[in-house]
């Protein structure tokens, strides 16, 4: 079941089986996620796209009881393997949580706090960091005045795009963003659509929604899973239009708008 | 396939004083727990060792003797119970409740705000000033003598200042959501509080319990000014006008005063005793909280 | 006049003994033999110093003060308590002691006067070894401390600071600093002194109880049981049974303290 | 404008109204019980406050008497404390109370945050478990044990690390105060620490922080209220605890120009005199100012801190 | 501005006006929210819809510096009047948040915590109304094995389904739903849709949504808010296809799918 990608591959994921304590959440999965391209993992709630996407910047190593096996190689490297430094892997592979999920701090210091991670301190160098990953975020306009004010006094909305701003502020190479949407209004939404579609000419973009017109109208390739298994895997429009798997058939069908 | 990259891209590529820091942090955390935990059983290791092994009932239940080795502790190991008991039962609900005044009803001003700082101030006034106010109270004022009951009560006081803070911060803890889900389906404030706030807030709490009831079942000071050094010598006086030497207190006696040949064991065997039934006690407090997670796995 | 045997299983009533530390001991041993006879009879006893007994007698809350001195007369320190009666209940020697290795076994009074007043500071001075003197003194208003000031330095006064000068709260605290700490001075009950310390002869004269009895040692004092005016009821009950031969030969002498009948 | 209401609308704005509906009785009720819980509570505060205010009271009364006799500036920057020679000079206690609370709150508040972190971040479960009892059961060793632990044990030890001839003093104090004081500070922290969202540290590591940058960036800062306040509650029990330290601190009125020379401090010169004093002596009215000065003291110092934190939130 | 109701109103909301401290979140709204229909708010971010929700079961009570004026009657009684007792009105018009907010307690527990609430202890109802509430939900099936375990250990779309199944246990007349649905798969969505649509027989449903469509899928009445302003109040069918206000057109056509 391999999907024919026009880019080359930038993650290979290759019998991978993960397990919560004995819960078997993830069963087989083997895909290639193109470089340069949005791929959208969709599925019903609980399918495990969350527990795959997690996989791929290793924050499932933090849940206790959780066991894998197989392989993930991002540019060909395994990202499971002893040499890699997990905090690179991160820096270069960034997420938007599901929640909107801002620290305690001002606006600006919730951008530059992955900056400063990395080691980054001019107080310049930080501003344009803020500056262009908040307008990237389409943020930048309602928050300019306010950057001193604590990121908490936002509303949902704002506080999700504050994320999406803050993860971009690292320059990731991958960007994985788990239903980074589902808290946003329309018109932010499509913004960041806008937004992904700019940045995957220089980005590899993984996104979870549930919102099957935002998979099709923004992904290149798209995945369906159903409890921990992909079910079908292939380009968003054939996926779309001419689905192989009844189940996904069923899926798609059961859309509206 | 990506160009075949030979090194990993994701091996720690930046020269990384962080890494360096992150080792020397989890090296050090490492280091500072390990080292509490051996302090921790050295220290109890060393109480414990020399008293333990030579406890037997006819200590922990025994009068104790001026004269002849082989006195027990009995009344005053009952009393210590007994005025842990009072003093908690008295302690528990004033402080739990004042502490819910102040994290739920309170309005946000400044003369809450003192308040706030007059209660951790008063977490600082020595016990002996509680016992001399113990003394105005009990003594003098009330003129019932040295009892368990005024003991009991200046040690209630002790341990006010500390539960009151305690609940509070724990409940301040919650998250405002669950709060609101609470309100939203029509609960009471009290509903909510007792439902939702206090559940999940317990585990504050009864850090809060444990360390007021540890505290109090050492607590020597208060008790010498006003339950005095004495028991009334025999055992399960319930009596609340009896005078009420706890173990503590008698520790405190056998290890400055006492006259006994056999004094050194004895205050070793109390020290033994006393912090075993405050692990006990420790334990205890903790099961429901056990059940608890338990439950809702 | 009632017989006092029959009077005493019918007495009633509560005694509260507040004062000195050192006499603790003795109180809470003859209230166990006093409250076998009379069971109605509650006895509650405290100990936070000796002139708290004199004070809480005057102040009604306590019915016996138990104190090391004798309180309705002037004493260094303390003015006397008006209208208080003193009961002698105990003879209490006293010894002056030091770390065991500290190579002196005899001081005059003039040079236990020149330690604890901080003007001698080393062994050597009085013939020991080349060594600092750590001075250990009771705090201000031990009965301990009143006694042995009057009757070992005859009244001189007590150094109060200096880098080798400390001060303890009770018996108990002077006998673990004297036994643990190096060079250490101080002084105690006799009854406290054990083999890990040494007591020292002041004037050539050892501190034991036949000397006290005979006269030759003269650091010792009488415990009181203060009350306010005569005693009546269970306290004089109390009173007359501690002062009696039967406790005073028996557990007074058991508890290393001398019979007042033994001093002429 | 607004089209009549139905019926069951109707029904449902009287059904709104107090005294409505069938569970009138049961509504009626715990409108009551929560009246009266309300009043419950706002008894139990103020109760707290009398106590409080009562033993400010008693002791700013007897205390004040003391400025009968005594100048405030002699009592307050006199080092000379010689009540038997009327001199009633507190600075050596004043300034001992803050350089033992000082040098105590700098040993325990690093390591107990440490303790903290360790337990709260660090640890698996199973030895947290286990640990988190033990920690508590340090509060619960009675004062004058680890007063007597000091001076056998400690004071010895001091001695012969540090050659000096006593050992009593201001480090042998703050040590075991710190002892005393960091399974407060270390398990309340602990429980701050537990208590920050999961979702601040997510973020964190996703954005490629490690465990060091996450704790000291993300979770200590969040979790700052609860360790000040943790701090603060261990403070107040050093200032006040006594029976510990009167027994390795010396007890002598100078001033402590070394860590390793006996002197004293308010609590342990307190609790040396007070039983010993006559009762209306100004000896013993000064004693009881110091009770007072006490804690006023450490309200200033909580005061203070908490502007700091203040300050440091606005940030 | 008077939308043409085809059925009674059950809430007026006359000339509201709401403060946060000095900050004025709703301006001037009145309007009416038909009985036993869908009501939908739309409007981007931040422009108040939550906070207009709030009111109607006082929930902004808790807001210390909230105040408002103006008035809200639900039935043609005052909701902010002395003599309405708040935890009734709480009973009668029920809340989903926009984050799951789920007790740290059993699925069970969360759900039975509503009628315990209201004096309901026998443990026959409460497993009644806890499995009918659960298969309301759509969440039944997922979770009737584990009904034991703790709430949190579900997936968030399953911890939104176990709120809206808390709410619903209680029978409340009206519901509010503030993006209920945004944490949601499109099947559980569309049960939860299905469901209000089966609701609204029964209740009086209002929803906050930034979906347009379901807006347009689901509601009778739609409201269009800007800056806490309402800027057009209408039927469903009529605002999107014939918006009279040009804001509103603009909002509504930057939607797609
Ligand atoms: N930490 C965990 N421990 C145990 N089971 C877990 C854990 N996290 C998730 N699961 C379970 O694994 C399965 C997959 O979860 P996951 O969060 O990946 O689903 P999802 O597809 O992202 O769902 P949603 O759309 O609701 O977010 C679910 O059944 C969930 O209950
Ligand atoms: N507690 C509060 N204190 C002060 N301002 C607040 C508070 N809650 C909300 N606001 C402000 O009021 C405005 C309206 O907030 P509200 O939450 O109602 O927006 P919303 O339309 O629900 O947005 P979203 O779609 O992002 O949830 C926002 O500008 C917000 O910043
Ligand atoms: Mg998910
Ligand atoms: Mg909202
Ligand atoms: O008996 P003392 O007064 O010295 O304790």
């Amino acid at each position: 079941m391999q999907a024919p990608t026009q880019t080359q591959a930038l993650i290979e994921i290759d019998k991978l089986n993960l397990y919560y304590g004995t819960f078997h959440a993830l069963k087989n999965v083997s895909m290639e996620i193109p470089e340069k391209a949005i791929t959208a993992f969709i599925g019903p709630s609980g399918c495990g796209k969350s527990t795959l996407l997690r996989t791929l910047n290793r924050m499932n190593d933090m849940i206790a009881g959780t066991r894998i096996e197989g392989k993930i190689a991002i540019g060909g490297a395994d990202i499971y393997s002893k040499e890699v430094d997990v905090e690179t892997l991160r820096k270069k592979v960034g997420m938007v949580f599901q929640q909107p999920n801002p620290f305690p701090k001002s606006i600006y210091d919730n951008v530059a706090y992955g900056p400063r991670l990395h080691g980054i301190t001019g107080r310049k160098q930080l501003d344009e960091i803020v500056e262009t990953s908040l307008r990237s975020a389409a943020l930048w306009e309602e928050v300019k005045d306010y950057l001193k004010r604590s990121a908490l006094s936002l509303s949902g909305g704002q506080q999700q795009r504050l994320c999406i701003a803050r993860a971009l502020a690292v320059e990731p190479d991958v960007l994985l963003m788990d239903e980074a949407t589902s808290a946003l209004d329309p018109i932010s939404t499509l913004k960041i659509e806008e937004l992904a579609q700019e940045l995957k000419d220089r980005y590899t973009i993984v996104m979870v929604t549930h919102n099957m017109h935002q998979a099709a109208r923004v992904s290149n390739q798209t995945v369906f899973f159903l409890n921990g298994e992909v079910v079908e895997y292939a380009e968003t429009e054939k996926l779309f239009s001419t689905p192989r798997d009844q189940r996904t058939e069923d899926y798609i069908s059961g859309r509206f708008g | 396939m990506a160009a075949g990259v030979q090194s990993n891209p994701f091996a720690s590529s930046r020269k990384s004083g962080n890494r360096l820091k992150n080792n020397l942090f989890t090296g050090l955390v490492w280091t500072v727990g390990i080292c509490t935990i051996i302090f921790i059983i050295g220290l109890l290791f060393l109480i414990l060792e020399k008293g333990m092994p030579k406890l037997s009932i006819d200590f922990l239940l025994g009068l104790p003797d001026e004269i002849m080795e082989g006195g027990g502790i009995g009344p005053a190991l009952f009393n210590s119970f007994y005025v842990l008991i009072i003093s908690l039962v008295i302690s528990v609900p004033l402080g739990m409740a004042a502490g819910i005044y102040l994290s739920e009803f309170a309005p946000d001003n400044k003369f809450i705000g003192f308040l706030r700082v007059c209660v951790e101030g008063l977490a600082s006034v020595p016990s002996i000033i509680f016992g001399l106010f113990g003394i105005v109270l009990f003594v003098e004022a009330f003129d019932v003598g040295l009892t368990i009951i005024g003991g009991a009560v200046s040690l209630a006081f002790l341990n006010l200042p500390v539960l009151t803070r305690v609940t509070e911060e724990a409940i301040r803890a919650v998250p405002q959501e669950m709060k609101h889900a609470s309100f939203a389906l029509g609960g009471t404030h009290l509903q909510t509080i007792r439902r939702v706030l206090i559940p999940v807030a317990l585990n504050g709490i009864i850090t809060g319990i444990c360390l007021v009831a540890g505290r109090a079942f050492g607590e020597s000071a208060v008790i010498i000014l006003t339950a005095g050094v004495t028991t009334s010598g025999v055992m399960w006086d319930f009596n609340l006008l009896s005078p009420g030497e706890t173990l503590a207190v008698h520790l405190w006696y056998v290890q400055s005063e006492a006259i006994v040949p056999d004094a050194v064991e004895i205050a070793e065997k109390s020290a033994a005793v006393l912090v075993f039934i405050v692990l006990m006690i420790n334990l205890l407090f903790r099961i429901p909280l056990w059940l608890n997670a338990r439950k809702t796995r | 006049v009632p017989v006092a045997s029959a009077a005493a299983s019918k007495l009633s009533g509560k005694i509260v003994v507040n004062g000195s530390s050192a006499l603790l001991p003795l109180t809470l041993q003859a209230a166990k033999e006093f409250k076998k006879a009379n069971p109605k009879v509650k006895i509650s006893a405290s100990a936070a110093g000796s002139v708290t007994g004199p004070q809480s007698v005057r102040k009604g809350i306590a019915d016996i003060g138990a104190v090391d001195w004798d309180a309705s007369t002037d004493v260094p320190g303390f003015k006397k308590f008006e209208g208080q009666v003193a009961h002698k209940v105990a003879v209490i020697p006293f010894a002056a002691v030091v770390n065991k290795g500290v190579g002196v076994d005899n001081l005059t009074t003039q040079q236990l006067q020149d330690i604890f007043s901080g003007k001698v500071k080393n062994w050597k001075e009085v013939g020991g070894s080349d060594a600092s003197i750590v001075v250990v003194n009771r705090a201000f208003g031990s009965g301990t401390r009143v006694n042995f000031q009057m009757k070992a330095l005859d009244g001189t006064d007590f150094m109060s600071k200096g880098d080798n000068y400390k001060e303890v709260k009770s018996s108990g605290d002077m006998k673990t600093a004297v036994e643990t700490t190096p060079n250490a001075i101080g002084y105690i009950d006799l009854v406290y002194v054990t083999s890990k310390m040494k007591a020292l002869k002041i004037n050539d004269v050892a501190p034991t109880e036949a000397n006290v009895i005979n006269g030759k040692y003269k650091v010792w004092g009488y415990g009181y049981y203060m009350t306010k005016g005569q005693p009546t009821g269970a306290t004089k009950a109390f009173i007359e049974y501690i002062q009696s031969k039967e406790f005073q030969n028996g557990s007074l002498k058991k508890l290393k303290f001398i019979p007042i009948s033994a001093m002429k | 404008m607004s089209a009549p209401a139905s019926a069951a609308a109707k029904e449902l704005g009287t059904s709104l109204k107090t005294n409505s509906g069938s569970t009138f009785g049961r509504r009626a009720r715990l409108a009551f019980y929560n009246r009266t819980f309300k009043t419950i509570c706002v008894v139990c505060a103020v109760f707290v406050c009398i106590i409080l205010f009562s033993i400010l009271f008693l002791m700013g009364r007897t205390g004040i008497l003391t400025f009968q006799y005594v100048s405030p500036l002699e009592f307050f920057f006199s080092t000379e404390w010689v009540p038997e020679n009327e001199q009633y000079g507190a600075f050596v206690f004043i300034f001992g109370t803050f350089a033992l609370t000082a040098l105590t709150m700098l040993i325990a508040m690093p390591l107990s945050i440490l303790i903290a972190v360790f337990l709260a971040e660090v640890t698996p479960p199973w030895l947290r478990a286990m640990l988190r009892p033990v920690l508590d059961l340090l509060v619960g060793i009675p004062s004058v044990v680890y007063g007597f632990l000091g001076m056998t044990l400690l004071i010895p030890l001091l001695r012969d690390v540090t050659g000096t001839t006593m050992g009593d003093g201001l480090l042998a104090a703050a040590i075991v105060l710190t002892i005393m004081v960091l399974p407060t500070i270390s398990r309340i922290s602990d429980d701050a620490i537990t208590a920050v969202p999961k979702k601040y540290r997510d973020a964190s590591y996703a954005l490629g922080g490690n465990r060091f940058q996450t704790t000291f960036k993300v979770v200590l800062p969040a979790a700052r209220s609860g360790i000040m306040y943790a701090g603060i509650l261990g403070m107040a029990r050093a200032i006040g605890e006594t029976m510990a330290v009167v027994m390795v601190i010396g007890n002598t009125p100078q001033l402590a120009n070394s860590l390793l020379k006996p002197t004293s401090v308010l609590t342990s010169n307190i609790v040396m005199q007070i039983a010993n004093v006559p009762f209306d002596s100004t000896w013993n009215y000064a004693l009881y100012l110091m009770g007072f000065l006490l804690l006023v003291i450490s309200l200033l110092m909580i005061v203070l801190i908490r502007f700091m934190q203040r300050k440091g939130v606005q940030r």
